[in-house]
């Protein structure tokens, strides 16, 4: 009696667990590949040798440019200069059409949160890769992930579902940004980041 | 125990799962997605992560010429400011301005070519082919013989002296019966009635305002949209410091009179006899320039009339002291002074005899072509220089076979009405508006031009300006599908135009043609928005030089007033019957019958029933108290009492002309016995687009004899039944 | 004082009611800047979201003698016992330690509406509507601050989105500190008659500060003890009266009523 | 089935008179939750209020009911903590009150809050400072002190108690009620209390504005002490009323003149304290911010007859009608009376509520109006259905008054 009672409800535990860990994550976000399989290992790497500054730099009013705009590519690649077909693909479907890359940013924050990088870059001289992790070295972009619900990337609440990081720099909701001015003793306002 | 599946089972099972999941991301997860779910639930539009530049254009909404920097992302406006530093618009802009990078995706914008069903209230515009519009027209036009209708084309330019108004000018001179008519703003007012005055008729002036100290106003709304802001104001806000003196007479509590250092409140339609009044003590105390007889031909004339206009009796009919009437005289009499007569942006032209009577007075103080008073401007190189244009009243009716009403906005509305009249009832009427506005609904056929700022445009001298100023309206956004510029508009029409022989020049050689002339002339020099740097046009060699420096976002300002010639002006141009016209001023005019109201319609310049504004002005008509919606009616406590209305109740207006449905406000500075209704915006989304809607207050003003229609009487009465 | 943080900083305004003429370009600017939705058909000057209003106000006689002043009314930004703060249920609500701006948190607000029963000035506006934008005017948006949904409550926070480049851009040239000329509210860059200071009431050379301590300047409502950090300045007595709400003018104001 | 759900002991109508009494609070219930679901889908432009006028109808209706609910926890504070026995009599049909009450106003203010899925943030990050979040804390806290009170009585029932474990568990929760009760007493005071104190601490609202005393101004104690004195008028009137529409006798008369008396004494004190915070209200909080007490009463209907009936008519006649014997020996008089009291509370919350938000702080703002919408009045009449219904549910299948047995036994004692 008792053991079939307490088998059943272990039972129950597994299948209830196994929907919240398993099933839930699969059902709440998509699944959708990068327009073009840009490889930032080649351009960082021996070949190309350039800098995050070199594409991800500011503009004169202090702003950050995120992702480069078309004509940063074609500066280079205005023809197929490498050997890839993705490079072909690439140049004939964006560049000599002069068609902005649609590129989805797994970094991309709410409208309402606002985040100098020129603050936290030239000020607070964070790398890089403390927040955005070393996908400078990477060869592939992996699968850009969107909340059904909420819209946003899940790089924002972070791979792991559990949402406690298996890196560093996993991660980027507002109780990390607090942890960090808390230990570097900042006093803030709400509206210092949400606009 | 048996494989029998119990209740209690599935109750464990479900016990134990519901154990699972709290023990999952899932129920915490999902509460904290929901919850900023609500960030974007209501759809809220994504914002534009593009780059962030500056563009510099000219805001073409009025006459005015106010310098834009618009800061756009990925080359949308999101924000207009006044461009620095600006020699006309003096780095700011009006309320009406600072969202006209909206008037584009206005929600009454009209894009393609429409036709009316019929001229009832009710009757729908349904989109029609243009060149099936245009051939309507044509058939239209060559249908009616010139014994029906002598004028075949009339174009009504509420924007005289753009380089299109040259160009429609110059059409209709060629086409047989072709009339050019204006209806001109407030400013240009006072202008023209001095050129009818002037010996010379070539003679053109402007306002030395920054030099003068005291300003006496007939109604002139010289705070709420005369000139270019920005100018007006800072002369307003330095007053403290300069002395600067404003006077208003004025019989409705406008903004200006409210915040003038005088106000004379004086009874609706009785400007000519209190300017008379004023030059009755002007010449009784000896304070009228003393070369007067020099300057005026007919000074004894207009002093015999005046003479009858003592300030009690003047004080008696206007319903102003006879002490402030006096002080009023000394104070003008104190140069520098000037004296302008008003134009209602709704309520349409003042008499003639008053328009004349208040001029005179800058006559009589001798401010003509002195320093800080009225003073010759030069012409603006390239603009021909051409008589005095007509103006809609002094039309014959039904004598218009195809009437055209240029999309600007700019001088007096006109009662629809009144257009009807002029038009002959086989004729047509065709707008050219790119919005949706009450005016253009009554029109038979829409050709919508491009909106504001999707054209590149010219803006020459701000209206009643002391020099030329020449600047180009560089468009923010792309053409919309399906408006048509005027120009082509005026190609095809003249394709079939019998006898319409004429070559419409392009709209960037006709442009380049100014800015060549004016280059040619070596005159002034450029403001530059990018720096605020002066550039001499001397200094620039070439034409193509110039013209690169002006759609840059340049703006050429002319060296300094013309030196003064001595003009001399009749006191009374229209002679005896003008005199006696006066002379029966004092009889008093009959006061409206027991049961109705004086109606007196106002409105802003730029947001009346002729214009839309962007639905962002909601903040000032709809969502505040500033401004007032259309169909707003001031009335004096009193009044509405006796009427059985209090404030906000929904009343209805009627007379002969039509009825219309108002909303009361009580204001304890209304005079007893008059209305002042609004012809404004309406509430956002209340416009159908499509239908043909009443033109507001405007649908009651019947044009009078003397081709005025700012007065008019009517009953009013709490509104019975559902909105209309 | 920690040296990463920026020197602190009291953001305040004066607003000269002899210059302003009500022409409300500055309710125009402030709703562009900050993407505030044109009004629904239905929406009256009482559920209208306006984060600036200009009021009229006369002196009460209504003759040809009587007085009128246009009174532009935005967030005061109170500075002791700021009432909407302590009332907030949930932290929506808060000053800004280094600016002294009195922010709002759209996204933080449940929409109780309680800041808004606290408030003196009726400086806040609920959304009574989801945002509607006419059809391609929502490309028109600010991109530096975020549209509100329906049912919470916003008010001025001095343009804060403007600090934000301002700071950006110093950070840019490693400083922390910016230029004041960098950092003008729309309603004050917009004002066609200049009737409108701002600045930091903390530099005491400022133009800000020094119109403050002129004699002329006043604030609304001073009794409640809510130290705005708006001011306002007129050489009219009688202006200078009814903004000091005193008992005696309570009691002649319910008269005049 | 129903037979064997309905108490013993003790008669109830057919299954149908019930139904038809059902039917009417069942229609009303639908329109009601019709209006809410507008309020919800719609936004809150279903809705009359505005941004001056930011609360409306639900939230003065809020106050009333909660005060009124107050029956609740004093009933059992006196039974459990006092030990007054004879409010036996009467504690369960004050629970459900009590639960109607509260349960009722979080509904109405999950529909009045304009972003009702972020209402956990209070909980998550909450304000210690507001009122407000002293109110949600002690509201829900309370709700489910008051369900876990309720469970007794449910599992009372004829049919439930069949199920052993039940009666164990109702045994249990017996030996609980006093614990409860001290919590539920404290949980009450502060939600009370600080729902005065939501008014008293509107520094920008000198009508409601209060000088205060320790952390809290003086309306959290005088909404404490009229919500107490109101209560037991509520558990009084309530029964009354079940007593004339069901023609039984539920209680025993003494019942009706103790509560009566409670009540008395307690408004009384109420009245003297709440005399005293208007004198000081009127000569030293109101004026030192600039704004004279009587300038309230003179821009408006709202005149100074408000004070008087709130603080005279409705408060010291009552407690002086409630207090005296001779007076309460008429049933007559000793409900009116109690009908009084609990009207003169309703008036305190409405002047707090609606008076406030009407009258101008600004020079140049106006006296303002409001008038609620119907979807505003429809969610209001949605809690009032289900109150109706839940209470004759429990009525009819639930021993509320525990007397009524004996009383219907012998009749007339």
């Amino acid at each position: 009696m008792k053991r079939r009672t307490l088998m059943l409800i272990i039972a129950g535990v597994a299948l209830g667990a196994g929907t919240g860990w398993v099933l839930f994550p699969l059902a709440l976000y998509t699944r959708e590949s990068q327009p073009v399989n840009f490889s930032h290992k080649v351009h960082t790497g021996e070949q190309a040798g350039m800098t995050c500054e070199n594409c991800h730099d500011f503009t004169a009013d202090g702003r950050f440019s995120g992702i480069p705009a078309l004509d940063k590519c074609t500066g280079c690649h205005g023809a197929t200069i490498g050997s890839t077909d993705e490079e072909k693909r690439f140049v004939e479907e964006f560049v000599i059409p002069g068609r902005p890359v649609p590129w989805r940013v797994y970094s991309r924050q709410p409208d309402n949160a606002y985040f100098p990088h020129a603050a936290h870059v030239k000020l607070a001289g964070i790398a890089c890769e403390e927040c955005h992790g070393p996908h400078g070295a990477g060869d592939a972009l992996p699968a850009y992930q969107a909340n059904r619900l909420t819209g946003y990337s899940r790089d924002i609440w972070g791979r792991n579902i559990s949402g406690i990081p298996s890196h560093p720099w996993e991660g980027m909701k507002m109780d990390r940004c607090v942890r960090c001015h808390a230990l570097q003793g900042r006093t803030d306002g709400c509206i210092d980041c949400h606009k | 125990m048996g494989p029998t599946i119990t209740r209690r089972d599935l109750l464990r099972l479900a016990g134990g799962s519901a154990l699972g999941v709290i023990f999952s991301p899932l129920p915490w997860k999902l509460l904290d997605d929901s919850a900023i779910w609500t960030q974007n639930w209501s759809l809220n539009p994504p914002l534009s992560h593009a780059p962030i530049s500056l563009a510099y254009s000219t805001c073409t909404l009025c006459p005015g010429g106010c310098g834009i920097t618009a800061r756009c992302t990925g080359g949308v406006p999101f924000s207009l400011t006044g461009t620095k530093s600006h020699p006309v618009g003096r780095g700011v802009l009006c309320a009406a301005g600072l969202a006209g990078h909206q008037m584009a995706m206005h929600p009454l914008r009209i894009v393609q070519a429409c036709a009316s069903s019929g001229r009832s209230v009710g009757a729908v515009i349904s989109p029609l082919e243009r060149e099936k519009a245009i051939a309507a027209i044509g058939a239209i036009l060559n249908g009616l013989s010139a014994r029906d209708a002598p004028h075949s084309v009339a174009l009504i330019d509420r924007r005289p002296g753009r380089a299109l108004s040259a160009v429609y000018r110059n059409f209709l001179s060629t086409v047989p019966g072709g009339l050019y008519i204006v209806s001109p703003s407030a400013e240009d007012a006072t202008l023209t009635t001095l050129q009818q005055m002037a010996a010379t008729p070539a003679w053109i002036g402007g306002f030395d305002f920054e030099q003068t100290r005291t300003l006496l106003s007939f109604g002139a709304p010289v705070l709420e949209g005369w000139g270019s802001p920005g100018q007006v104001m800072d002369i307003w806000s330095k007053r403290a410091r300069t002395g600067f003196r404003l006077i208003q007479a004025d019989s409705r509590p406008s903004r200006t009179a409210r915040l003038a250092q005088t106000w004379l409140q004086l009874r609706p339609g009785t400007e000519t006899i209190l300017a008379l009044g004023l030059g009755h003590v002007i010449i009784r105390e000896n304070l009228h320039a003393h070369d007067i007889k020099r300057t005026t031909r007919d000074f004894a004339e207009y002093a015999r009339l005046v003479a009858r206009f003592d300030p009690p009796t003047v004080s008696a009919l206007c319903g102003v002291s006879k002490e402030s009437i006096e002080e009023t005289a000394r104070t003008i009499a104190r140069r520098p002074s000037l004296v302008v007569a008003g134009t209602d942006p709704a309520g349409g032209p003042l008499p003639n005899e008053a328009r004349t009577a208040i001029a005179a007075l800058n006559v009589l103080l001798g401010t003509m072509g002195t320093r800080a008073g009225i003073v010759a401007r030069n012409p603006l190189p390239g603009e021909p220089v051409m008589p005095p244009a007509t103006t809609i009243d002094q039309v014959p009716d039904q004598s218009i076979r195809i009437l055209i009403i240029d999309g600007a906005e700019s001088g007096y509305d006109i009662p629809v009405s009144l257009l009807r009249k002029k038009v002959h009832p086989q004729g047509a009427i065709v707008s050219l508006s790119p919005l949706l506005t009450p005016m253009t609904a009554w029109a038979d056929y829409i050709i919508p031009a491009p909106a504001h700022l999707e054209l590149l445009e010219e803006i020459s001298t701000a209206p009643g300006a002391v020099t030329c100023s020449y600047a180009l309206a560089r468009p923010l956004h792309p053409v919309r599908e399906g408006s048509t510029d005027p120009l082509d508009f005026l190609r095809l029409l003249s394709a079939v135009t019998a006898g319409a022989a004429t070559t419409i020049p392009t709209r960037d050689a006709m442009l380049r043609a100014r800015a060549d002339a004016i280059h040619a002339s070596g005159r002034g020099k450029v403001f530059m928005p990018q720096d605020g740097a002066w550039i001499e046009v001397k200094g620039l060699a070439t034409t193509e030089q110039f013209w690169q420096k002006l759609s840059e976002g340049g703006c050429w300002i002319d060296d300094g007033p013309a030196q003064s010639r001595s003009v001399s002006f009749s006191l009374l141009p229209g002679g005896n019957d003008e005199a006696t016209r006066c002379l029966a001023l004092l009889s008093g005019s009959e006061t409206p019958e027991g049961s109705s109201v004086t109606v007196m319609p106002y409105g802003v310049r730029g947001a009346t029933a002729s214009a839309q504004v962007s639905p962002i002005l909601s903040k000032i008509f709809q969502e505040s108290n500033l401004k007032d919606l259309d169909g707003t009616a001031l009335l004096h406590p009193g009044t509405a009492t006796s009427y059985g209305l209090a404030d906000g109740d929904s009343a209805t207006m009627h007379n002969g002309a039509g009825t219309m449905r108002v909303v009361v406000r009580c204001d304890g500075a209304v005079l007893p016995g008059v209305v002042h209704v609004a012809a404004g915006p309406r509430r956002n989304n209340s416009d159908a687009p499509g239908c043909v809607g009443g033109e507001g207050i405007l649908s009651l003003c019947e044009p009078g004899s003397d081709g005025t229609w700012r007065l008019t009487t009517a009953t009013i009465g709490k509104a019975h039944g559902s909105e209309i | 004082m920690d040296p990463k943080s920026e020197k602190t900083a009291r953001y305040g305004m004066v607003i000269d009611l002899d210059r302003c003429t009500g022409c409300g370009a500055c309710m125009v600017a402030c709703a562009v800047e900050h993407n505030v939705p044109p009004a629904e058909s239905s929406a009256t000057p009482r559920t209208g979201i306006t984060w600036l209003r200009v009021y009229g106000m006369d002196n009460g006689p209504e003759d040809s003698g009587r007085d009128t002043a246009y009174i532009p009314m935005l967030c005061q930004q109170c500075g002791h016992d700021t009432p909407c703060i302590a009332v907030c249920p949930q932290n929506a609500v808060d000053v800004d330690p280094t600016t002294g701006i009195v922010g709002q948190v759209p996204q933080r607000c449940l929409g109780c509406r309680y800041c808004m029963t606290a408030c003196p000035y009726h400086a806040r506006s609920f959304n009574w509507w989801d945002p509607h934008w006419p059809a391609g005017m929502e490309k028109t948006l600010n991109p530096d601050v975020s549209p509100r949904m329906r049912g919470v409550v916003e008010k001025c926070n001095f343009c804060h989105a403007r600090l934000h480049q301002a700071k950006a851009k110093a950070a840019l040239e490693g400083k922390r500190d910016i230029k004041p000329a960098d950092y003008v509210p729309a309603c004050v860059e917009s004002c066609p008659a200049r009737a409108m200071v701002f600045g930091d009431l903390n530099d005491a050379s400022s133009d800000v500060a020094l119109a403050a301590a002129a004699a002329a300047s006043f604030q609304f409502l001073p009794r409640l003890g809510t130290e705005p950090k708006v001011y306002y300045r007129s050489d009219r007595d009688w202006i200078r009266r009814k903004a000091d709400h005193t008992v005696h003018s309570s009691l002649t104001e319910a008269e005049h009523r | 089935m129903d037979k064997e759900l309905i108490p013993r002991g003790v008669r109830r109508t057919t299954p149908g008179r019930f139904l038809l009494w059902l039917l009417p609070w069942i229609a009303l219930l639908g329109f009601g939750l019709y209006g809410a679901y507008l309020c919800l889908a719609e936004g809150l432009n279903q809705t009359n209020m505005d941004n001056r006028f930011a609360f409306g109808l639900w939230i003065y209706l809020d106050l009333t009911v909660i005060a009124l609910g107050a029956g609740a926890f004093f009933t059992g504070f006196l039974l459990y903590i006092m030990r007054r026995e004879e409010l036996r009599a009467v504690i369960n049909s004050a629970v459900v009150i009590g639960l109607i009450c509260y349960s009722g106003a979080v509904a109405v203010l999950m529909v009045d809050v304009g972003q009702p899925l972020r209402a956990w943030f209070t909980f998550w990050h909450p304000n210690v400072h507001s009122m407000l979040t002293e109110v949600t804390f002690c509201l829900t806290c309370y709700l489910t002190v008051l369900i876990i009170e309720y469970a007794p009585v449910v599992f009372k029932n004829r049919k439930l108690r069949q199920v052993p474990r039940f009666l164990v568990f109702e045994f249990e929760l017996h030996k609980l009620m006093p614990v409860l009760a001290g919590i539920g007493t404290l949980l009450s005071f502060f939600h009370q209390g600080s729902l005065g104190g939501l008014y008293g601490v509107l520094r920008g609202r000198p009508f409601a504005f209060r000088e205060e005393l320790g952390i809290w101004p003086t309306t959290f104690f005088l909404f404490i002490l009229s919500a107490a004195a109101a209560g037991p008028s509520f558990v009084l009137i309530t029964t009354w009323l079940v007593q004339k529409i069901t023609r039984k006798q539920l209680v025993r008369p003494e019942v009706f003149r103790f509560l009566g008396k409670v009540s008395g004494i307690l408004l009384l004190g109420y009245v003297l304290l709440k005399t005293v915070d208007t004198f000081i209200w009127i000569n030293a909080t109101s004026p030192s911010i600039g704004f004279a007490a009587y300038s309230f009463y003179r821009s408006s209907s709202f005149g100074t007859w408000i004070l008087f009936a709130e603080i005279v008519a409705l408060g010291l006649f009552p407690a002086l009608a409630l207090i005296s014997k001779r007076m309460c020996e008429r049933p007559g008089i000793l409900v009116a009376a109690a009908m009084m009291a609990c009207c003169g509370v309703m008036l305190n919350r409405y002047v707090m509520t609606v008076q406030t938000l009407a009258l101008p702080t600004l020079p140049f703002d106006q006296f303002l109006s409001y008038a609620p919408s119907w979807q505003e009045v429809a969610t209001f009449l949605a809690v009032l259905a289900y109150g109706m219904l839940l209470y004759s549910l429990s009525f009819r299948y639930m021993t509320l008054f525990p007397q009524e047995r004996e009383l219907s036994r012998f009749p007339g004692r």
